[in-house]
């Protein structure tokens, strides 16, 4: 009944010729979202900045939120740098209500997203 | 601003994750005929939403026999919202959740979407069955009043 | 894909014109659910709001009393829809709209969403309630079929 | 109930310099747009083309394009020239199943409906 998750991930580089893992989400961020987060994110190189893509993602609700945030504190143990970008003015809104902005900025593209890392 | 006072709209979907998407559709649609700015659409999408999780999960138990309602009640400048389910409701309210001790996994990274329903609505208010089965959410949403 | 098979999702709208809306909203939410492509999606928008209409119009009369229910049932492989109202229903199908003979004159500029309903999804069916009072339009749009 | 429709006039000139009428409509075209769709018709120069603009048209139904019909049929009646644009894929489909084409051309844009008149 849920609609899945995708996941493809991108390595680009930043403006300093750093290497950046760039992890683009399609579909819903919801509790069926376990693997395409947390799963992806076990197999990234901890030792690069990640940027999370929302670009694509039609539908999230709080339970996906909270993968986000134990994605988070994985990032937050290894010491690693995320940004996110391409999510909706009213999804920022509610990133920024439950607190997510304190351990990761959000952006309005990718461009100011890998600028940041 | 058309007016449109008289009976409700009525809505009833089956206990499965997912369905909280034809409640979103369908409180967006009434909330864009009375005249809803897009933002405060998208406020009452995610309210809707998190109660329907809700009444899916913690009050059906994902029982796809049982069905959650949504009654959807046009006023002059409000738009009333309930969401009802066949639990037993909830006691007292969850605290408010807290980013550090979720991010140093001192509680749970889940708990979020009372919080979120609270901070979207102008009023939410969670209700018993007097007679101990059913409980519903009690959502208002005011034409003139922006969230920030 | 994903197959729900279950309860049907039920909706309860005021008879007035408008309305048809919300009723668009939630189908077009199921439909995307089961995973219709977008094209799709507007035909039966367009085919439950003609439905929907009639339902408002000639069956209910407009009467803000009574609901227009409609009832949506996801198949393997098909969305089926009942349109409901109080009325008592129709007893042969309209002729089908002639354009030139609407430019001239010589019928009715209206009398076109039937037509549309039957040409915009895969089966469509008038039903009157054997008792006499209460009358649907069943109306089924297949996953796999295209309409063109 | 119903959203209003909007309907403003537009006067353009063609490729040869000669005058156009753009009827450019917002909102419904629903049973409500007697005044809007008709209304408006009336006022315009009956000697020049018309283009009826539906690009920002939100929602149509059957008794809406009755009331396209009628204004086609007093085009008809005129000798006018009427050709429309900005309509969706879907809505173009739903006019051709009416025999609105057969009165009126459809096109996809103002400037590919301008060429035409
Ligand atoms: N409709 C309901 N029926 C019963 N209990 C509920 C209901 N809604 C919420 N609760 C209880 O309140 C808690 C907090 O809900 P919420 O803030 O939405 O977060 P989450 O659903 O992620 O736990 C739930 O875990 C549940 O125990
Ligand atoms: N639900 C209904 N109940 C009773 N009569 C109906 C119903 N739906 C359609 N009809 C009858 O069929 C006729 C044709 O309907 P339709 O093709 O939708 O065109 P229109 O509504 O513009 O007349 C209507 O004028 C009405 O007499």
């Amino acid at each position: 009944m849920q609609i899945e998750t995708k996941t493809s991930v991108d390595h680009i580089s930043d403006g300093n010729g750093e290497r950046v893992t760039v992890l683009r989400f399609s579909g819903d961020i919801s509790s069926g979202s376990h693997d395409a987060l947390l799963g992806t994110y076990q197999t990234v190189n901890k030792s690069q900045p990640v940027l999370l893509d929302f670009s694509k993602v039609e539908y999230i609700n709080s339970s996906g939120i909270a993968l986000v945030i134990q994605m988070l504190m994985e990032a937050n143990k290894n010491g690693q740098k995320i940004a996110a970008f391409g999510l909706t003015p009213h999804f920022q809104k509610v990133f920024t209500m439950v607190g997510i902005t304190k351990y990761a900025s959000l952006y309005a593209d990718e461009a100011a997203a890998k600028a940041s890392v | 601003m058309v007016k449109l006072n008289g009976k409700p709209v009525e809505l009833r979907v089956p206990s499965r994750m997912g369905y909280e998407k034809v409640a979103m559709g369908t409180a967006a649609s009434v909330a864009k005929l009375m005249g809803f700015p897009d933002e405060r659409i998208e406020d009452l999408k995610t309210a809707i939403a998190e109660a329907c999780i809700n009444a899916i999960e913690h009050g059906n138990h994902l029982n796809e026999n049982l069905c959650v309602g949504v009654t959807l009640s046009a006023h002059d400048d409000s738009l009333e919202v309930k969401v009802l389910d066949d639990g037993a409701g909830i006691s007292k309210l969850p605290p408010r959740p807290d980013i550090d001790r979720k991010m140093h996994g001192e509680e749970d990274a889940r708990g979020m979407g009372m919080f979120l329903i609270q901070a979207l609505v102008d009023e939410a208010e969670w209700v018993k069955d007097s007679k101990g089965h059913g409980s519903y959410v009690r959502l208002v949403i005011r034409l003139d009043k922006e969230t920030d």
